[in-house]
Order: C-alpha cells, then structure tokens, then sequence
C-alpha cells in the first residue's frame, strides 16, 4: 500500500489530493482546495497539505511521496516535482479512463495534451505570452460585471447574441467589455464573447497538436466553467476535420493534485522496489 | 423633386463607369480563367506581385495566379480572419505574416477563389524573390502543398542604393540559364523573345497611363486618392494585365476620367460620393488594411483627407522616376524591373522617396501604417518617419494595422490617433496663420 | 603552470559575454595602431575576408537581458524582434564607437532594413549589406556570390589602406579551418558526454569566439575540451535533445540553463551558426574567394536562413542530425515575431512526424525573464520521453 | 459665475477642472472610471464643483497672514468632516445594497448568517471611519471603491471566520455591490453635506468663528453656471457629449501643461491604459505625438494590477519601492502577466521593495522609449498623469531624463492628473468665447 500527496500551486489556486493506491487501485481520501487570492501561495500549500492530511486522519510521517506540480517546485517539504502536464494528463485519465487528449484551462495559460490510452503525453502546447483567454482575465471581468465566479457559466448559457471580444490583449480587451456595458450589450452576452473568444483560441490549440476525434477531458479551474465548456463544443463542432467531443468533470479542478499523487505512488513503489526508498522530510 | 442632369454629368457616369466597369470584368474573367484551367488544360503560374513577370508568364502561355492577390481578396470578403485562424489551426505561429497564412488558410478550406470557384494548383511556382523574405518561405511552403516545379528568381538587394552590373548580370544570367528553361520545359511552350518584346512594349504604354494618373494628385484638389483609390489603380498593371491590350485600355478610360475631374476640379470619388473638400493631403507609407478598407477609408474622407501619393502603389513597380519596361532591351529590362520595386529599395531610398513626395505633392504630412505583418515594410518606419518629419519640417503620424487580420484592426485606436492628427495639423495652421498675422 | 578548470575558462567567457562595452574588442584595437574592426550580425559571414585584412571581425549579437534598452524600442514595433532594437540601442549609446565598419548579412527584412537604419543614423562608419546567394548553381549563384566577396574584399581594403593578398586570404582560411574543427570537436564531445559540458558552458564558450581574435578563441576551446573532459560529473537521467531555430536572436542563458534544470541534456544546436556555417575544412590551394564560394554553395548548413532547392531535402538535415547525435527529441525554440525561422517550423516538423521524432516548440526573446512556462514545456518533454521511451 | 469646464474620461480615472473667466481654476475632481460613463463624468464634476467650493470659500476669507492659516485649518477641518459626511453615506448605501444580494439558492440556507456577517463588517468599517478622516491620516486612495473595498476584504475575512462562512459569499456580495453603487448617480443635495460637515465642526470646536460660518454661508450662495464644457480622454469617443464638445487628448495634455508652465515643450503622459509623448510650442499647440502601440505593456493599469496583486493601496507603492537599494532588472511589462512576474520572483526570494523598484523603472523605460519616439525631450520638460504621483515613477524618472538628456527642467505638479482636463476646460473657454473650435489660440 502506498499513500501519496499531491499539491498543485497553481497561479490562482492552490489544490491538494491524497490518495491510497493498492494492488492497482486507486482510493482518494482527501482533498483540499484554496484560492490564493492576494495570499503566500507557499503557505497556502501547507495549509492545504495539513487540511488533507487532517480530512484523512493521518499524520505526514504516513505519508510516502509528497508530490508537487505547477509552480510547486520551491515548496520545501516535498518528494518530488512532475511538470504540469505530466500531472494532468494522470489526472485526466484518472477523472476518465475514455480521455485521449487534455485541455487545461487555468489562471494564466491554456495547455492542450494528447495522451494515450495509459496517460502518456504524446504531444502538447501551451497558449504563448499574451494573456487574453486566461481565467484570471475572465475572473477580472465578472468581478467587474459583479458576478460571481460560479455563476459565469450559468450566465453565459443564457446568452442569445454572443458580443465579439476581439482585442488580443487583455487590458484592451477588458476596455471593449467596459465599452459593451457602457452600450447596454447583457452580461450573458458578454460572457458568452468572452467564452467564444477563448474557445477559438483553445480549439486552434488543440487542432495545432493534432487532436483529431478524441475525447477530451477539460480540467483546471475553468473546466467547471460550463458556459466555456459548452463553447469549447461549439468551436470544436465548427472545426473541419476534427471530430473531437469535450468533456468535463465536477474533479476537474484537481487534476494535477490527483495526477501528481498517482505519479508520486508511482515512483514511490519503483524506488521502493529498487531499494532507493525516499521519504517526505 | 425634379432631377435635371446636364450632359456633363452624364459624360462623366458614363467615362466612370467606363474605367471600373473595365476592371471588373477584367478580374472577373482572370478569375474565370483560372477556374477554368481545369478544363481547358491551361497551365498556371503561381508568383508574387513584387518582381511579377506578367510578360515573361504570358510568354509561356501560361495562366498567372497571384497568391497575394488572392489574400486581398479573402481580406475584402471578411473570409481571411478565417484562413488566418486555420493556418494557425495547422501550427503556424501567431507572430508571422498572415498573408501566408490567409493563403494557406484559404488552400486548405477548398482554396475557393474570389468568384466561389476552386482556384487551380499550381504547374509551377515561379519565386521571385524580391525585397521579401517571407516569400521564400510562403512558397517551400506551397511547394510542400503542391509538389510542383519550384523556379527561383533571387533579386539582389539594393542595398547601396544603386543598380550595380553584377545585379543585372546575375540577374539575367538567372532569367537565361534557370528560369526561362525550366518555364519552356513545364509549359512545352518555346520561348520566344519577339513575343515577349511586344508584350513589353505594352506594357510601357499602360505605365504612361499610369504615372500621368498617379501624378495628377499634384493638382489642388486632387482628383484621386493615390491610396485608397490608387489601390483599385494599381490592381490591372501589377497583376495579370501588365502587357495586355485590356490594361492599355483600362488606364486610356483612368485617365479620361481623371482629366475630367481635373477640368471640373473635382476631389476623389469615394464609397459615398465624391469628396466634399479638400482639408488635409496626406503622403502615406505602408499597405492598407483589407479586412476594414471601407471603414478604414471612411475616417480619411469623412475628415476631408486626400492622400496624394503613397508608397504602396509602388510595390509592383516604381514608375514615376523614369523606369519603363523597355522593348530592346527585354531580359535587362525585366531584371531592372525586378530591381527597382519598392520593397526592393533600402531604407535611405525610401525616405528619400517619401521627404521628396510630401514635398512634391504639398502635402500637409507623413502617415504611416503600419503593418503588424510585413517585417519588409514595417522594420525601420519609425526611423523614416522621424527623417521625412526632420527633412520636410511636416508633422507625422503612426498607426498600426494588418493587412488581412481582422484581429489586429481597432477602429477606436486608429480613428483616435488619426483624430488626434488632424486637429494638431488644424491646430498647427491656425497658429501658423497667427504668426504671420502678428 | 596548472591547466585552467572548466570554471575558470567558463568564468572568463561569461565575463566576455556580459560585457556590453565589448573592453576585450577595445583593447585589441588600441594595442597596436592602425587596428580595426569590423562589426557583423548574425547569421553568416566570411571572416576570412576580415581576418586577412588584418581586422578583428566582432560579432555583434544583440544586448542580451542585461541592456536596458530605450532607444532602440523608439525604432521598433512592438511586432517586431528584439535584436535590431538592442543593436540600435548599442549604436546609439556608444557602445561601437570604436568599431570601423558593420556588416549585416542577408537573412531577413530586419536586418536587410537595419543596415538601410545604420547608413542614416550613422553615417561616418562603413556599412554593408552582405548579399549572398539563394541558388546555388556554381555560374549563376557562384558567380554572384564571388562578386560580393571581391566587393567586400575591395572595400576592405580601402579601408585597411592595404591590400588583401591571396595568401593573407588562404592564411586565414587556415586559422579559420582550425577553429572550426575545434568546434566540431567540442560538438561531437558534448554529444557523447553531454553531462560533462552542459550546454550553456558550451555556448559561452563557442560565443567567446565573436569577440576575440580567433586564435586566441581556438585555444580557449581546446583547453576547455581538455578540462571538460577532465572532469567527473554525475551523469543525471535526462532526455536527449536538439535545439534547433535558433539561429538569430540569441536565447537569454537562463533558457538555455533551465532546458537542463528541467531534464534535457542538449546534444545539438543551432546557436551561433557562423561558427560552423561551413561543414568542413575549405581547401587552401587555389583561388581563396573561389574556394569561399564553393565551400558556402555546396558544403554550408541547411536552416531557415536558406532556401531548400530540393523539396526531398527538405529538413533532412535536422532528421541526420538527431540519428548523429542520438537524440530522442527536438526542441524548436525561435526569436518571437522571427519569420523566417517561424514559417519555417511546421515544414521542419512536418519532417520530423514522419521521422518519427518528437519535438515541442516555444518562443523567446533575448530578453526573457519568465522562465516558468520553458522549464514547464520542456520538463514534460523530458518526463514523456523519459517515462515512456522504454515503455 | 461663469465656470468653463474639462473633463478627461480616462481609461481608469474620470477627471474634471472648472475654469472662470480669468483662467483660473476653480476647482478639481476625480472619480474612477466605470461602465457608466454618464456617471463618471456626473461624479467628476459634482467634485470638482465641490472643490470649488472650498476655492470660493478661502477666496470670501482672503488668506493672509496669521488669520490665513486659522482659515487653512477650519477649512481642512471642514473638507475632512465633508468627506467623512460623504463616505459615511456612500458605506450606508453600499451596505442596504450588499444586504440586498442576501437573496436566491445560493443563500438559501445561509442568509441570516451572511445578513448578520455583513451587518458586523459594516459596523466595524463605520466605527474606523472617523480615523480615516482624521488630521494627518493617510488613505489608500481617493476613491470610495478602494477606501471601502481593501477595508471590507481585510475585516470580511476574519468576520467570516468567526462565523465559519465562506469568504467567498462575502466577497461576492461586495463585487456585486460595489457596482451598483458606483453606478448610482450621486445624491445632489450637496448643501445638506456642507451643513452636517459644518454641524460636526462645530461640535468638534465650540469656538468656532461665527464670521467664518457667515462667510461660508455666503460662498454656498454663489451660484455656479456651467457655461461651455469641453471632454477628452480615452472614452470621448463614447463620451456622452456631441462633437463640438469633444477635443482630442493629445490637445488637451498639450495645452494643460502648457497653462501650468508655459516654458513647456515636452509633455509625458502616463495615462491608466496608454503613455504619450508630446512636443509643444511656445503656444502650446501640439507639434508631435507618439503614443504607446497597441500593447498596453507598461501603462497606468499595470500599477493598478501589481496594488491588487500585493493587497496594496496605489497610494503607497511609491513610497515602498523608494526603499529599495538594488531595483531588480524586470524585463517583461505585460500588464497581464505583472501578478505571475511578481510571485516568480517573490518565490525566488527577491525582496517585494526590489521588486517594485524595478517595476517602476520598467515603466519608466518604456516611456523614455515613446518620448524618444516623440523627437526626444526638450527644456522644459512636464511629467503628467496619474503615474506622476508616484513618487518612486518620479524618482526613476528623473535619473533617466538626466542620463539620457541631460539638464532640463523636470516640472510635476501634483495636480498633474488633471492635466487634460485643465486643457479642456481652456478649449471650453475659448469655444464660448466664440473662436474657432476653441484651436484657435
Ligand atoms: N467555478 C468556477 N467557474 C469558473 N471559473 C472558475 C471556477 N473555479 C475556478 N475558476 C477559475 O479557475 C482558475 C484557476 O484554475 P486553476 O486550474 O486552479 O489555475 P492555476 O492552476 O493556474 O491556479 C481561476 O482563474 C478561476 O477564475
Ligand atoms: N496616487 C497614485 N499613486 C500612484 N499611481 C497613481 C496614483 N493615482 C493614479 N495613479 C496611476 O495613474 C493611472 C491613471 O492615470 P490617469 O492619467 O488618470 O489615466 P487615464 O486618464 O487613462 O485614466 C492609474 O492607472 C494609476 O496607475
Ligand atoms: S498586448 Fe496586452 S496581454 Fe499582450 S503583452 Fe501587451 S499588455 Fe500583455
Ligand atoms: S512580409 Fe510583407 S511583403 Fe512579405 S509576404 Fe508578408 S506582407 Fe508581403
Ligand atoms: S530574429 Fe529572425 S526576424 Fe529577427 S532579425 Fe533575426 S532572422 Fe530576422
């Protein structure tokens, strides 16, 4: 029996799971999820470690492998560190067996995957430098339309003529939304822009590492938005040549913390079968 | 109400309607031809406006398809935003030309042309390579596509601001032992240089036409828009036409016209009209956008802007310093060509060009676009614009768009700092006039 | 005398490198009198010619991450990349007053335009732009070729006050030949034992080369061969890589560092072509320009700063790259806004797919700060390849 | 009177000048921008008017001498009850508004916890706010928005805790509410304010001249007629005024650095979303601009950005980064990634002072690269803007002007945000008086 952490620091989240892997089967015990949000993320990490270590009864000494991924490289007590896209594409087959491709969608930067049927990344991109399709963009946005975050999907599904956002930058950008207000164009409608706008960013993403008819799994904070989700199914359904279905699950979010911990079990029972046993400190 | 028309009025309807009625069919019977290549079995030539041999195709009685042209086009249908996202789509990066990209954008949606019809692929890519970079690539990257023959017609740079010998030479030398074999053997037509004598001879009669219109923007108002208008001037001499008895006729009407507003001293026409009055004459740098022409024009002529001269209408050729294509001397005479286009010339050249048209054409300033695709014309202008400013003692402005990505057009960003421009040069007139009054 | 640790040779080549006043250049020119030197921008140039001129031939990549620049972003777009701008801003500031003439050779707009900019902005120095051909028939392209060399050769001279012999011209090939085995020595070194010459010493190394005579640079590398090889390093589970697009605009070292922090031992790489732009040694007897010639047409590199007459041949180059070296993968890294090397791309890897090859892409500018989202890409890079290449 | 008025409806700040018929300015106001322009420029002006004012009262008093500094400090006396009076208002709406939200399934179990939560945070801000406006005290900002909203987080978190909600519920309730408010136009009756402000002086010192309470009663009688008005600014295009009453900004900046010192003849603007570069003549009329391309790399808004990254006022990101000795070299000034920039290197363990200190000089080299772009910088040289009160901006400013031009007059008002405004409102004057599109000089 293995039991292992994953904590996952990510630009505007910190997420953590742990999970038990037996004889092949995996069992999450706990998780734990914070929004940096003006705070240390690093303090946040541990906060979030104790909360899941705390949730499953144990101690950390009952830990075996303490893996971080996205930006948790620094964090002091830690095992080892997987690249985020390691640990999502993991994470992602774990939330679906049937996956075959990963768009995740987080504060700052899409990343598109395609992996195999045993969770190995076959190829991969990530949206480059400037930052209009990012969550944090969309997270400036409903704050400033007075929405909460949980609401932009419902809102965004209720929009009857989708506004064109067309501004590649995002200060730009979130002029012309102030702009649209201003000109009376509904939140629904705007959200919905917004979402179509990132879809059609994420979709070329995704075609330009050549996913083609998989099934792909959303995960990252935006993946529980539905109203993205359901315009990633519009773009992709425009797209000639690629048959691909989106999918998303309510554990999305925590992805790379769940892809993280399997990987950690992972390499803990290699090392410990190979003699290097290694322990979290 | 009662509508009288005087018969001068209908002259001039008539002579309008004359010259655009022209170049519609023109294009639309091009495009036709190439749609039809087909069938008809005729042979296509894929090449490059800058450094066109439109003589030398015709020669080889080939069909001549230009990419660039087929990307305006996809741009003033709204249709190249698209293709620009589909080539991105198949991993072409953000950063680059999107000319190249609305082409193989459109190529791999159908490569539907202009009149809803598949374009050919090409028998041949003929790439001449002049003042571009890019093109080199655009073009591996159709021969990637297409497989096709791929002739190579490197344009020496001219760097020094002078044509040397060892140009020509290497250029001919090209012409003569690489471009013309390799266009007999895929066409199986033979190469005859009397033919392409009397295609060149035509052709100069045409660039007659040409220059005198382009240079009629001298006179107060002027009677065209040698940007936005000069753009649909340019279309026939710079594309398939040049050599044709079709573009002789063209410009002969062009100029009829232009002579008559001349008389009349009437202003350009426009989208909605003939303009109202002259108040700003500009001298611009830099292709237009496509995806907004319409929109983009209107904030000129709505403010009472004229170009009077432009860069852009020199890109297939820079006529107004003498150069014709000359009959005797046909293979130097297409190499000079080649030489002498704008995006040819170095970057002194260029300012000199300009600082001597806004003082040629007397015009209030110096307007830039800049174009987020074209590293050619785009690297350096803030150098030029800071030259002409300091050598023609003329305020300049800045504005930045593409040419075919609807993405990179922000009408408010533009309209605002074409705004901004006009009421300084307004402003700077009134306070000229106070200084002479005082 | 004990031979120098790689520390101590990689130390002296980063002090070159962070040296924006280029002291070591400067000091050449001011030991004997009537020295001069002449400034050139990547891709490509025949150094020979320079070198037999008796001119120290300065290569001038850039400001790096260290220049603030503030002139040079008043000439430049933001679309455009950074190095004309950081060039700009070591013209304006004064940083080459004491280079006699500037070179720019041909390998896209920018830089073709650039030389236009530094005849306006500064007139009293020489500056050319250096043709050179894009076909590569020996009468045809040869002849042009040959034609801009002998230009040059005459301009330097002019310059010099002295004549460039032949035999000037074949000495210098001789050094020039020497260098380049040097380097291909130290690249072959590295392919076999990447863990003891990571790539960015190797880099400093090889870059130390565009600012000191060549002489002096030939002797650094074998010494750095030799302590390199030297030394014991702990050999670490990394990935195989070539880092190819590169070619113009240099990466910030931190890049190049980060590659290996995240997993990736580079075998390969495009970095300084001028170094190696020509395979092989070029024959000494015979007409020296001629010799030139020929050696650039048919015995040079391939990459995006050429066109591939051969559609078959086409990005092989990368392919026998990777089967030489070993590697398990490419990392196509470019300038942002570079064209030349962006459009080329999904050619090369189109290439590789069906090569078999795996390869990732990313962007950069000299002056990159965030290396976040590199050590992320290429750390899943080497995770896949290691995770599953047995597998 | 008479009063001329400008208003720059900026990309984040709505700023408004009034004028009178000698050029003199009467009074300033600023609000945040919003959705609503109608609103901001409502607010803007009834500041300025306020402003006013406090001009029209010093001016009743006449301000010399030992009697001028008692008059000084009832007035400031009288400004800081006057805001507290509008501050205490605006809390009351912003807290009937949040109470408001308290409705639907996402509360349907929580409501009277998170009605109670809400009633304790309010209560507690209403208890700080007589130190906000106390003698000397420093606040974050000008605006309600950050004053309230910075305040609101901090003691919305502990609130929460204690009542083990989430913070999340609160935090909600006050972004929605927020807008709401801001957008409400503000209550006119303005006299009302004065009155409870004089009341609460009053009570405050018993003593207080009954001469100065006549005299202000007098300065309130004036009225104020709003004779031309003139906009600018990022938004004109939008701006709710018709054609005639709309200058570029660039005109504007010119002409208002102009006014303020008439040596002039390069103007910086750093501006929340764009930076320009102006050259002036001796008139004032406008001979070159450049501006930022279309990258807002750099701008006003990346300041904005970085406060709320840091949970910092931008009042008090200049004084901090001034503590800096070794600025960091900060290369990417992408205001969307300033967040990610910042926590990168706060992990590597660079020091938040170094940090900013190198943010500030990014920002400034970026201008320095539009002013060069502009023709370079000639004497005098005039910093205006938002950013021009910030202290550590100045400061690195300064360094390079000198190193790169040399010795020129640097002049910063600290009214230089009204800048543009202070231009419009001499295009005001000058339309009314009838000369030609006010251009005329
Ligand atoms: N319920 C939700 N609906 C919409 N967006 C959400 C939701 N929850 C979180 N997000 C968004 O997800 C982002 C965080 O995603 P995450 O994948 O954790 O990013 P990172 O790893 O970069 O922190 C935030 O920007 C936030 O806007
Ligand atoms: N007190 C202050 N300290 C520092 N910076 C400030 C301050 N006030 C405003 N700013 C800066 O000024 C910017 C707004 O400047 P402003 O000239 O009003 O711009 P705009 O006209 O575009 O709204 C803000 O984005 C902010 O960065
Ligand atoms: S355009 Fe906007 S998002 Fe892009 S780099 Fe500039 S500021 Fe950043
Ligand atoms: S870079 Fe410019 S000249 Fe070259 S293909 Fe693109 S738009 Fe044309
Ligand atoms: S980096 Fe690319 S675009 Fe820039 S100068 Fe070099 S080759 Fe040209």
């Amino acid at each position: 029996m293995t039991i292992a952490a994953g904590i996952d620091v990510g630009t505007g989240v910190v997420k953590a799971a742990i999970f038990k892997t037996e004889d092949g089967k995996e069992s999450w015990l706990s998780r734990a999820i914070l929004r940096i949000r003006q705070r240390d993320p690093m303090e946040l990490a541990r906060e979030a470690f104790e909360q899941t270590l705390a949730d499953a009864g144990l101690a950390s000494d009952d830990i075996d492998y303490v893996a971080t991924t996205g930006e948790g490289e620094a964090i002091p007590f830690h095992t080892g560190h997987f690249y985020s896209m390691t640990s999502h594409a993991r994470g992602a087959r774990y939330l679906d067996p049937e996956a075959r491709a990963v768009l995740d969608c987080g504060a700052l930067h899409g990343r598109a995957i395609i992996t195999d049927e045993r969770g190995k990344v076959l190829n991969y991109k990530m949206t480059s430098q400037c930052a209009s399709g990012s969550g944090q963009f969309l997270e400036n946005i409903a704050r400033y339309l007075g929405i909460a975050q949980d609401e932009i999907g419902t809102l965004s599904t209720q929009a009857d003529d989708p506004e064109d956002v067309s501004s590649i930058c995002a200060v730009l950008a979130e002029t012309d939304v102030i702009n649209m207000v201003s000109r009376g164009i509904t939140a629904p409608n705007i959200l919905k822009g917004i979402h179509l706008s990132m879809a059609s960013r994420l979709a070329r993403l995704l075609k330009s590492i050549g996913v083609a008819d998989n099934l792909v799994m959303m995960t990252g904070g935006l993946a529980l938005d539905e109203g993205l989700v359901a315009a990633m199914g519009e773009e992709l359904g425009k797209m000639k040549g690629v048959d691909a279905r989106i999918t998303s699950h309510a554990d999305s979010i925590y992805a790379g913390a769940i892809g993280a911990a399997l990987w950690g079990a992972f390499r803990h029972e290699k090392l410990a079968a190979s003699g290097q046993l290694l322990k979290a400190s | 109400m009662k509508i009288t028309i005087s018969p001068k009025a209908v002259a001039k309807d008539v002579l309008k309607d004359a010259s655009m009625k022209k170049q519609k069919e023109m294009m639309a019977e091009h495009f036709d031809r190439l749609a039809d290549a087909g069938h008809t079995g005729a042979k296509v030539a894929s090449t490059f406006v800058p450094g066109n041999l439109n003589e030398l195709i015709m020669c080889f009685d080939l069909v001549n398809n230009l990419p660039e042209v087929n990307a305006i086009q996809s741009g003033m249908r709204r249709q190249s935003g698209a293709y620009v996202m589909e080539a991105e789509k198949a991993g072409h990066s953000e950063d680059v030309c999107t000319y190249v990209k609305s082409d193989i954008g459109m190529m791999a949606k159908g490569n539907i042309g202009p009149n809803g019809r598949k374009l050919p692929s090409p028998d041949v890519l003929l790439l001449s390579y002049t003042g571009c970079f890019t093109f080199m690539k655009w073009f591996e990257l159709l021969r990637e596509q297409f497989k096709c023959e791929t002739i190579f017609l490197q344009t020496p740079y001219m760097a020094d601001g002078t044509v040397t010998p060892n140009m020509v030479a290497y250029m001919v030398k090209q012409l003569k032992e690489d471009v013309i074999p390799k266009l007999e053997r895929v066409s199986g037509v033979k190469f005859d240089i009397d033919r392409l004598r009397e295609y060149l001879k035509k052709s100069a009669q045409a660039e007659d036409d040409l220059v005198y219109i382009l240079q009629s923007a001298r006179n107060k108002p002027s009677p065209i828009d040698a940007y936005f208008g000069g753009i649909y001037y340019i279309g026939p001499i710079f594309g398939a036409f040049r050599g044709t008895d079709d573009a002789i006729d063209y410009y002969r009407f062009l100029r009829q016209e232009v002579d008559q507003r001349i008389a009349a001293g009437l202003g350009p026409v426009t989208p909605d009209g003939p303009m109202e009055k002259e108040k700003y004459r500009l001298v611009v740098e830099g292709p237009p956008n496509y995806t907004n022409f319409r929109q983009f024009w209107k904030m000129f002529y709505e403010e009472g802007a004229v170009v009077v001269a432009s860069s852009y209408t020199k890109v297939g050729g820079t006529y107004d310093f003498g150069f014709r294509h000359d009959p005797s001397r046909p293979l130097e005479t297409l190499a000079e060509y080649c030489l002498g286009v704008y995006t040819n010339r170095s970057l002194p050249m260029r300012i000199d060009m300009l600082a001597a048209y806004v003082e040629e054409y007397e015009a209030d300033g110096l307007l830039i676009n800049s174009i987020k695709s074209c590293n050619s014309f785009s690297a350096g202008q803030l150098l030029i614009m800071r030259e002409v400013e300091k050598r023609t003692g003329k305020p300049a402005a800045f504005i930045e768009t593409d040419l075919v990505d609807p993405r990179y057009f922000s009408a408010a960003n533009v309209k605002n700092r074409l705004e901004s421009y006009f009421q300084m040069v307004e402003q700077k007139r009134g306070g000229a006039a106070k200084g002479v009054a005082a | 005398m004990s031979a120098p640790s790689t520390g101590d040779i990689v130390a002296r080549c980063q002090d070159l490198y962070e040296d924006l006043d280029f002291t070591a250049a400067r000091q050449w020119k001011e030991a004997k009198k009537g020295r001069k030197v002449i400034g050139f921008m990547p891709v490509y140039i025949p150094r020979e010619i320079i070198h037999a001129a008796g001119m120290l031939p300065l290569g001038i990549l850039g400001g790096g991450d260290q220049l603030e620049v503030i002139h040079g972003d008043a000439y430049y777009q933001s679309y455009i990349c950074r190095i004309p701008r950081s060039t700009i801003e070591l013209g304006v500031t004064g940083r080459l007053d004491f280079v006699d003439g500037m070179l720019f050779p041909s390998i896209c707009d920018v830089i073709r335009n650039l030389s236009g900019m530094w005849k306006v902005m500064f007139p009293r120095v020489y500056s050319r732009y250096f043709d050179v051909p894009q076909t590569y028939e020996d009468e045809i392209g040869g002849t042009f070729y040959v034609g801009e060399m002998t230009e040059l050769r005459r301009d330097l001279e002019e310059i010099g006050g002295r004549k460039i012999t032949d035999k000037a011209l074949r000495g210098s090939i001789d050094v020039y030949n020497k260098n380049r085995r040097l380097i291909r020595r130290l690249y072959e070194a590295r392919a076999q034992r990447p863990w003891q010459m990571p790539a960015w010493e190797v880099y400093l190394v090889v870059r130390a080369g565009m600012v000191l005579p060549v002489e002096a640079h030939s002797e650094i590398i074998e010494q750095y061969i030799a302590a390199a090889l030297a030394e014991d390093k702990p050999v670490r589970d990394n990935s195989r890589v070539v880092l190819s697009g590169l070619f113009c605009e240099q990466p910030p070292l931190n890049l190049i560092k980060s590659l290996e922090l995240s997993g990736c031992y580079v075998v390969d790489d495009d970095l300084l072509l001028v170094t190696r732009w020509l395979i092989g040694d070029v024959p000494l007897d015979g007409d020296p320009i001629y010799n030139l010639a020929q050696a650039f047409l048919h015995h040079s590199e391939s990459t995006a700063a050429k066109y591939e007459p051969d559609q078959e041949e086409k990005g092989r180059y990368l392919v026998r790259a990777v089967k030489r070296t070993g590697a398990e993968g490419v990392i196509f890294t470019s300038p942002s806004f570079c064209d030349p090397a962006l459009l080329d791309r999904p050619m090369l890897q189109s290439v590789l797919k069906s090569a078999g090859i795996p390869f990732i892409a990313f962007k950069y500018a000299e002056n990159s700060g965030q290396m976040q989202p590199i050590r992320e890409q290429a750390g899943t890079f080497a995770d896949s390849i290691k995770l599953w290449s047995a597998a | 009177m008479k009063t001329f008025v400008g208003i720059d409806l900026g990309s984040t700040t709505t700023k408004a000048v009034l004028l009178d018929e000698e050029r003199k300015i009467l009074g300033r106001g600023i609000t945040n921008s919003r959705s609503n322009y109608d609103t901001a420029c409502r607010v803007a002006g009834q500041e300025a008017a306020i402003d006013a004012r406090f001009t029209l009262f010093r001016r009743e008093f006449g301000d010399d001498g030992e009697a001028g500094r008692q008059v000084e400090e009832f007035l400031a006396r009288l400004e800081r009850a006057f805001r507290l009076e509008q501050f205490l208002e605006q809390l009351g709406d912003l807290q009937q508004t949040c109470m408001e939200q308290v409705t639907g399934a996402r509360f349907a179990r929580v409501a009277d916890g998170v009605r109670q939560a809400i009633g304790e945070v309010f209560a507690q801000l209403r208890a700080e706010a007589p130190a906000l406006f106390a003698p000397g005290a420093t606040r974050k900002s000008d605006f309600f928005r950050d004053i309230a909203g910075s305040r609101y987080l901090t003691i919305a978190e502990s609130v929460a805790r204690e009542a083990a909600l989430p913070y999340d519920l609160l935090l909600n309730v006050y972004d929605k509410s927020i807008i709401a408010v801001e957008n409400r136009p503000p209550s006119d009756n303005l006299s009302d304010k004065f009155d409870a402000a004089l009341k609460r002086v009053t009570a405050e010192n018993a003593n207080t001249d009954r001469e100065m309470q006549a005299a202000v009663e007098k300065a309130l009688a004036i009225e104020l007629e709003e004779t031309f008005l003139v906009g600018t600014g990022y938004g004109r295009v939008t701006l709710p005024f018709s054609k005639e009453h709309i200058r570029s900004e660039i005109l504007c900046h010119g002409l208002g650095a102009h006014m303020m010192y008439p040596n002039t003849r390069t103007v910086l603007d750093i501006g929340g979303q764009d930076t320009k570069g102006i050259q002036v003549d001796a008139q004032g009329i406008v001979e070159n601009f450049q501006m930022n391309d279309r990258c807002a790399a750099g701008c006003g808004r990346y300041l904005v950005y970085i406060a709320d990254e840091m949970n910092m006022g931008l009042h008090e990101l200049g004084p901090l980064a001034m503590k800096s000795a070794k600025p960091a070299r900060i290369n990417s000034t992408c205001t969307v990634f300033a967040g990610a920039e910042l926590r990168d290197r706060l992990a590597l363990g660079e020091k938040r002072e170094d940090i900013l200190a190198g943010l500030h000089r990014a920002i400034i080299l970026r201008a320095i690269s539009i002013i060069s772009r502009a023709g370079g910088i000639d004497d005098e040289f005039t910093f205006t803007g938002g950013v021009a009160k910030n202290e550590a901006a100045v400061r690195e400013l300064k360094k390079l002007v000198a190193e790169n031009y040399g010795e020129v007059t640097i002049n910063i008002d600290p009214d230089s945000i009204y800048t543009g405004a202070l231009g419009g409102a001499e295009f005001a004057r000058r339309a009314a008086e009838g000369r030609l599109e006010g251009l005329d000089p």
